[in-house]
């Protein structure tokens, strides 16, 4: 059988080759994109068709113990939403929170094929490399969580700057994580210590002796910098969801001075308004330090009107929203190294709040004079289902689409943003960037996003409909690497995807500071606690920069 | 004339014939009816299999034998009528919107789950969770009513957000939990912890029950309105005696941790 | 005693839900036997010394010694040939194995079913109504100022639960070990358990959702009424005081023991304390969870989560997962007569079931797998004597905090592991299904994966 | 003379260590056969220890040898016998809609068998 391939006749846009809607012919050998292939090659016709890199979901939460407990949480909602397997495809459940074999299938359904789990607990990573191992088809990896780590804060407070950026390392390659995660960092200790209590500015210090959210984040920065991880640090702001929280997004984005940051699902971190009042939107002020800022990258989390799961590290948020949606509520505590709140949720257009996300999430878009730096995501499932992108596409490309659910929505909120008056729509050129091309050169991912030879054959062929949220909605044929996965709407073959991970160089003296920690404080055995090799089914480390 | 099912052989395993609704059978011929799939276990097989089919649509179905390793009859109705004669098994009306069913015998657990509106009868008995939520859902029945005329075990009513569910004759624990409105009617014994967690709704018994220690002591009182609802059992086929019609009732309400604006009324006798 | 002699640092204790993984194995290679397990309680102990190698053979069919192929293949055809096949058990087994299990009952369209639905299950059932406000057993042991165990007797279920986890260990904000905890015990009778608990509580059986209830109540600031010691067998003036305290607590934890989910009330009562430490985080941090029991079962409920969506009870015959216990949990699809084939793996229900699920059993071809002898293993139709997981076998397993453990196996078993066996198996079932779907004319490659939206 | 008394079947560490060397081996066997009464209520029934009583409920039976426990251990009324395949034999297999029949605090008769 040829592993070779031929696509002819298809609209290609590929933005990182400057490859705008061009008739291109694409080849494909050995799951790679290369110059050409032999006359034996398998040919696919694409005429009227759109060809682009497979998607690249830089932010969502698809696996791991927060996910699962998500999925078990919910039979409700898997119920009305089944996804029945075949003699060589496994079934799974959908809704919200799907079951690991239904995510794989359903994000190739989209033409997704790399997705990135952004917040997993370092004691949780085994268990999130199990379930990553049955997410069939898609590339995959995660961010590990460590800026509520106990530890690491104590080298902080001690000064131990060197020891701080071994330790982080040490962390990466003993959790086979993509890069670091920080959640509300520094708001662990109030809420599991004090009460329920939370961190509310990035210059407090809940004890004296404590060190500010600032710093934690000032010192990641600048380890991860440091290490030369293909991505920055993935930083979820202080005060989410807080009505005036867009100061603390500020001063966060400026705490990274001209260093690389990636602020996650920042339509969350734009509200202006007083605490404890209705919040408004800080669009304005987000976009115009991002524009001016190409330091600073950034996925939206853009809200979508239905079912959603709010799930987080941010434990005192869902908290908060606990007491909104009145309903069931999960808090997890992580030992030493995070909390975690899960909360079932409905975003309703009717509701002001609500209403205002929305618009705020596109206002960001459509804002944002650099779409390379923002990233489409909905900070799966926590605004929406990953299976809202070909909606929130046609949103952004189709403005006439845009006024009439803008009009079914909470007039007063959406009055409050500049979005009735945003008359930009996106290029198919700008969507390949913001869902493809842009999130792989942000996670440093060089053989992604793109389709120039070298590149993994991640592709995705769209039939050319007017209506995008159709065609974004069903891929004609999907490639990955080099695999056709989907083949005229159907699945043809089944894929295990890889996993992505970095693994930073570090001195090893560093396990011998750790592990009396480790043995005081953690209820299992330090020599237990790293894992092994035989977790990563097909993998791939992404290397540093030197 | 309406369409009458007759079971001519025992499925081994649960027999799924969610297709055996009234909606779903109109304006197909028997022959067309007899080709229909239902689910033996997990083999695919059709109506002819298990069904003897005679008659021609129209909005009413009989189906006759024992049907009790036969689930979701009926389920999502939404109009026309359903008789059953024998025992079935569970989901009978699951989801249903409308029409009625009447069921002969015993019907199994889950009868009428998450119920939005018609007419659920049972002469026999039901198992556990007669209109109830599925577990994980926040809301069970939530309108029509359910009567059945034998006995009922646990969790009937759970979650239920309106409607009325009578249960003739005993019933299980925790009947009415999680109750967010509704009536549910006790003619019988009852099981324990009735009521618990419920937000709002009324449930009546007609016997001695012990309270939960989150329910607060009224009063002792006439509810003119629960003779109205009693006028109407009885002309349903329901046993109330005069006593029951005219005499008193002691007001419990709670649950004091929830909103505690439910209420049970109990018979004093 | 041999020489032969080698020394595992750090192995696994897998045979309860505590799951310690400080053992210090002696192993006598020549022997095939563990002579000592420093760090083990004593079933961990037990449980180490008594897994030894004993002859027999690997797979048997109707009671007669076949190779392993052939067993396979019967296996394979009786699962594939029936209507309605259950898998059930797994609690002591790895999550590789686990997966493989799961795969196998998706492709015959079976139920699977965990030893959960016997255990905590309904403390499952409970979490899908309510939530849970929870934590890894590390948080109590750096932080817990107030631990409560309610229904559960673990100093003999999980003899190292106070010692390694709870009560005794000193952390973080917990300098002074058990001096810096309140320890308070809820149960029917005094047990073993009974003297670590500063406050005894003996609840008249049946009456823990009341009482949970009552203290619901009060940290809710309502009144309730002094009967409640009557009812209860626990004092208003107790109750209040106990709920003063935990209101009061800087870190309260709540553990939940089968006297909540084995008793009526079942699922309530779990639901009542879940609700109850939800509802005590008005006033402080406060967490509960279920003392699970056997050593992987929540292995168990996070692989057939993650692969269905649900954590027990499941079943495919539609060709999709669907959840609903009480109808396909083992001992309803057994008791009802409902199951015509059985996949039992690493469990007795032969001997732990109702007799009318075990009649049933009886009547019905059944695979089993098994480390030794069982009633279980007597009654199969196909019976695989498997190598034991942490002691011959590798894999992961987890604590009941979802904290997952990679075993470190002490010695070889001339007995095949459960995934040795359960992967081969579910290549030859799938083999089966994709040909009977070939034959049936449907293409086995198509389904309706993207088809356009409208 | 029979009494209505409460069967609290649980784990025990003896339960759980004669549990590995097998379940078919005697000692097991052994374990999950005694109950343990309350010395009062033994009394009233004139049973000694390693005496054999038969308890039964309308699901099945099981004869055991009882072990006396003293009051504050274990409340008048009150059986405890280590979980096993005697305990299953009066668990009804009714689970209400969740999967677990009730298999503690199950309402049992209680008798003195011959010796």
């Amino acid at each position: 059988m040829s592993t070779s391939t031929r696509i002819l006749n298809g609209k290609v846009y590929d933005p990182i080759n400057k490859v705008d809607g061009e008739i291109k012919d694409i080849c494909i050998k050995d799951g790679k994109i290369v110059e050409s292939v032999g006359d034996d090659a398998t040919r696919i016709d694409a005429a009227g068709m759109v060809i682009m890199p497979g998607g690249v979901d830089i932010h969502c939460h698809i696996a791991g113990p927060k996910v699962n407990l998500a999925r078990k949480l919910q039979p409700e909602d898997h119920r009305h939403d089944p996804h029945p397997g075949t003699p060589f495809t496994r079934s799974g459940s959908g809704g919200t929170v799907p079951s690991t074999f239904a995510t794989g299938y359903r994000y190739a359904t989209l033409g997704y094929t790399t997705a990135m789990e952004a917040a997993v607990t370092p004691i949780g990573a085994r268990h999130t490399l199990e379930e990553l191992h049955d997410t069939p088809v898609i590339d995959k990896g995660f961010y590990v969580l460590l800026g509520n780590n106990i530890f690491l804060q104590q080298l902080l407070k001690e000064g131990r700057k060197e020891e701080f950026k071994h330790a982080i390392a040490w962390w990466i390659n003993s959790t086979k994580a993509f890069t670091t995660k920080l959640v509300n960092p520094g708001g662990d200790e109030p809420w599991k210590g004090k009460k329920n209590s939370n961190v509310s500015d990035i210059d407090e210090k809940p004890n004296s002796n404590d060190i500010s959210p600032r710093q934690i984040i000032e010192a990641f920065i600048e380890a991860v910098n440091e290490l030369g991880l293909p991505h920055p640090p993935h930083i979820h702001c202080n005060n989410l969801g807080h009505s005036g929280n867009y100061k603390t997004t500020l001063e966060t984005m400026r705490t990274a001075g001209d260093r690389r940051a990636h602020l996650a699902h920042i339509q969350f971190h734009s509200y202006a308004g007083e605490l404890g009042k209705n919040p408004t939107s800080a669009a304005r002020e987000i976009a115009d330090y991002i524009n001016k800022h190409p330091n600073i990258s950034c996925d939206v989390g853009q809200v979508m009107f239905g079912k959603s799961t709010i799930m987080t590290a941010d434990a005192p948020l869902a908290y908060m929203l606990r007491g909104i949606a009145k309903g069931k509520w999960v808090n997890a505590d992580t030992e030493c190294e995070s909390g975690c709140g899960i909360v079932p949720f409905s975003y309703q257009e009717h509701v002001y709040v609500h209403a205002l996300q929305w618009a705020i999430g596109l206002e960001l878009f459509l804002l944002s004079e650099d779409p390379w730096r923002i990233i489409l995501s909905t900070d799966h499932p926590n605004g929406g289902s990953f299976m809202n992108y070909p909606k929130l596409i046609k949103l952004l490309m189709d403005s006439s689409f845009r006024k009439e659910e803008l009009s079914r929505a909470n007039q007063k909120a959406v009055n409050k943003t500049l979005l009735p008056d945003l008359e930009r729509e996106y290029t198919l050129n700008e969507i390949a960037i913001i869902t493809r091309a842009g999130p792989a050169k942000c996670l440093g991912l060089n053989n992604k996003g793109h389709l120039g030879p070298g590149a993994d054959a991640d592709i995705t062929i769209y039939d050319d409909q007017a209506d995008k949220e159709i065609m974004f909605n069903a891929p004609r044929y999907v490639f990955k690497s080099g695999t056709p996965i989907i083949s005229n709407h159907e699945f043809c073959q089944d894929h295990d995807g890889r996993l992505l991970h970095v693994a930073p160089a570090y001195d090893e003296t560093i396990v011998d500071t750790v592990r009396p920690f480790f043995e005081d404080y953690y209820s299992i055995e330090f020599d237990n606690y790293a894992v092994d090799d035989s977790y990563l089914h097909d993998h791939e480390i992404i290397p540093v920069r030197n | 004339m309406s369409i009458n099912l007759t079971l001519h052989t025992s499925p081994e395993v649960p027999l799924e014939a969610e297709v055996l609704c009234t909606d779903k059978l109109i304006g197909l011929t028997g022959s067309e009816i007899e080709k229909l799939p239902v689910e033996h276990g997990n083999r695919q097989v059709s109506v002819a299999d298990f069904f003897t089919v005679k008659g021609s649509p129209d909005d009413s179905i009989s189906i006759e034998g024992d049907l009790s390793k036969v689930k979701h009859l009926g389920a999502a109705m939404a109009s026309g009528k359903l008789t059953i004669s024998g025992n079935v098994g569970s989901h009978l009306g699951a989801g249903m919107t409308g029409g009625k069913i009447l069921v002969e015998g015993d019907a199994g657990d889950w009868v009428a789950p998450e119920m939005q509106g018609g007419s659920v009868e049972i002469k026999g008995n039901a198992g556990h969770l007669v209109g109830s939520a599925y577990r994980g859902s926040p809301i069970g029945m939530s309108g029509g009513e359910i009567l059945v005329h034998g006995d009922a075990k646990n969790e009937a009513g759970h979650a239920m957000r309106n409607g009325i569910i009578v249960i003739g004759g005993k019933s299980g624990d925790f009947a009415g939990v999680n109750m967010l409105a509704g009536s549910i009617f006790l003619l019988g014994e009852t099981g324990i912890r009735i009521g618990a967690g419920m937000k709002r709704g009324t449930l009546v018994t007609m016997s001695k029950t012990s309270m939960l220690p989150t329910f607060s002591y009224s009063c002792r009182y006439q509810p003119a309105y629960l003779r109205m609802y009693l006028i109407y059992l009885q002309e349903l086929g329901f046993s109330v005696s005069d006593e029951q019609l005219f005499g008193f009732y002691h007001r419990w309400c709670g649950d004091a941790i929830e909103m505690n604006r439910g209420e049970i009324l109990a018979h004093d006798f | 005693m041999s020489d032969n002699i080698k020394t595992v640092k750090n192995a696994t204790c897998t045979f309860c839900g505590c799951v310690c993984d400080d053992m210090e194995l002696t192993v006598d290679l020549d022997a095939k036997r563990i002579t000592k397990a420093k760090n083990a309680c004593v079933l961990g102990r037990a449980w180490f010394a008594e897994h030894t190698i004993q002859d027999g053979p690997a797979a048997m069919i109707d009671g007669k010694e076949v190779t392993l192929e052939e067993a396979i293949e019967e296996a394979a055809q009786v699962l594939t040939s029936a209507k309605f096949p259950i898998t059930y058990g797994l609690s002591d087994t790895t999550c590789e194995a686990q997966r493989q299990a799961v795969a196998i009952t998706d492709f015959i369209r079976g139920s699977i079913d965990t030893t959960t639905s016997v255990c905590h299950g309904p403390s499952g059932l409970a979490f899908q109504g309510v939530g849970e406000s929870t934590m890894t057993l590390g948080e109590v042991k750096n932080r817990a100022d107030f631990i409560m165990y309610w229904g559960g007797n673990p100093a003999e279920s999980h003899p190292r639960h106070f010692t390694r986890y709870t009560v005794t260990p000193k952390g973080m904000f917990t300098p002074n070990g058990k001096k810096d905890r309140t320890v308070v015990l809820v149960d029917v009778r005094k047990t073993p358990s009974t003297p670590v608990a500063d406050i005894f509580l003996q609840v008249k059986p049946g009456k823990d959702f009341e009482l949970a209830w009552a203290m619901r109540a009060l940290v809710k600031g309502h009144k309730v009424d002094s009967s409640i010691e009557n009812e209860t067998g626990v004092s208003l003036e107790v109750l209040e005081d106990l709920v003063q305290r935990m209101k009061n607590c800087n870190y309260g934890v709540l553990f939940m023991g089968m006297g909540l989910t084995m008793t009526r009330g079942r699922h309530f009562n779990s639901g009542a304390i879940m609700a109850l430490a939800a509802d005590l985080n008005e006033f402080t941090h406060f967490v509960a969870k279920p003392v699970r029991g056997h050593g992987n079962v929540t292995g168990a409920d996070n692989v057939v989560s993650w692969q269905t969506g649900y954590p027990f009870g499941v079943n495919f015959s539609k060709g999709y997962p669907r959840f609903n216990p009480g109808e396909f949990t083992t001992v309803d699809t057994l008791s009802r007569c409902d199951a015509d084939a059985a996949l039992i793996i690493a469990s007795d229900p032969a001997a732990n079931f109702p007799q009318a699920a075990i009649n049933h059993l009886g009547s019905i071809p059944v695979v089993s797998f098994d480390t030794k002898e069982t009633a279980t293993s007597k009654l199969a139709h196909v019976a695989f004597r498997t190598s034991t997981y942490g002691i011959n076998t590798g894999g992961t397993v987890y604590r009941m905090d979802d904290v997952p453990i990679t075993l470190r196996p002490a010695f070889e078993s001339p007995f095949p592991s459960d995934e040795d066996i359960l992967t081969p198996l579910r290549k030859r079932v799938q083999e089966i299904v994709i040909g009977k779907s070939k034959a049936k004319g449907a293409g086995a490659g198509v389904t309706r994966a993207a088809s356009p939206v409208k | 003379m029979s009494e209505t008394m409460l069967l609290i079947p649980g784990r025990s560490n003896k339960q759980g260590t004669s549990l590995n060397k097998g379940k078919l081996k005697e000692e097991y066997l052994e374990v999950t056969s005694t109950v343990e009464m309350n010395e009062d209520d033994m009394q009233r029934l004139q049973l000694e220890d390693g005496d054999r009583v038969r308890l039964s409920n309308s699901i099945g039976e099981f004869t055991a040898s009882c072990k006396k426990k003293k009051s504050k251990d274990l409340p008048e009324g009150m059986i405890f016998i280590a979980y096993g395949p005697s305990s299953s034999r009066l668990m009804e297999s009714d689970t209400g809609g969740s999967g677990m029949p009730i298999s503690k605090n199950i309402e049992v008769e209680v008798e003195k068998v011959a010796a």
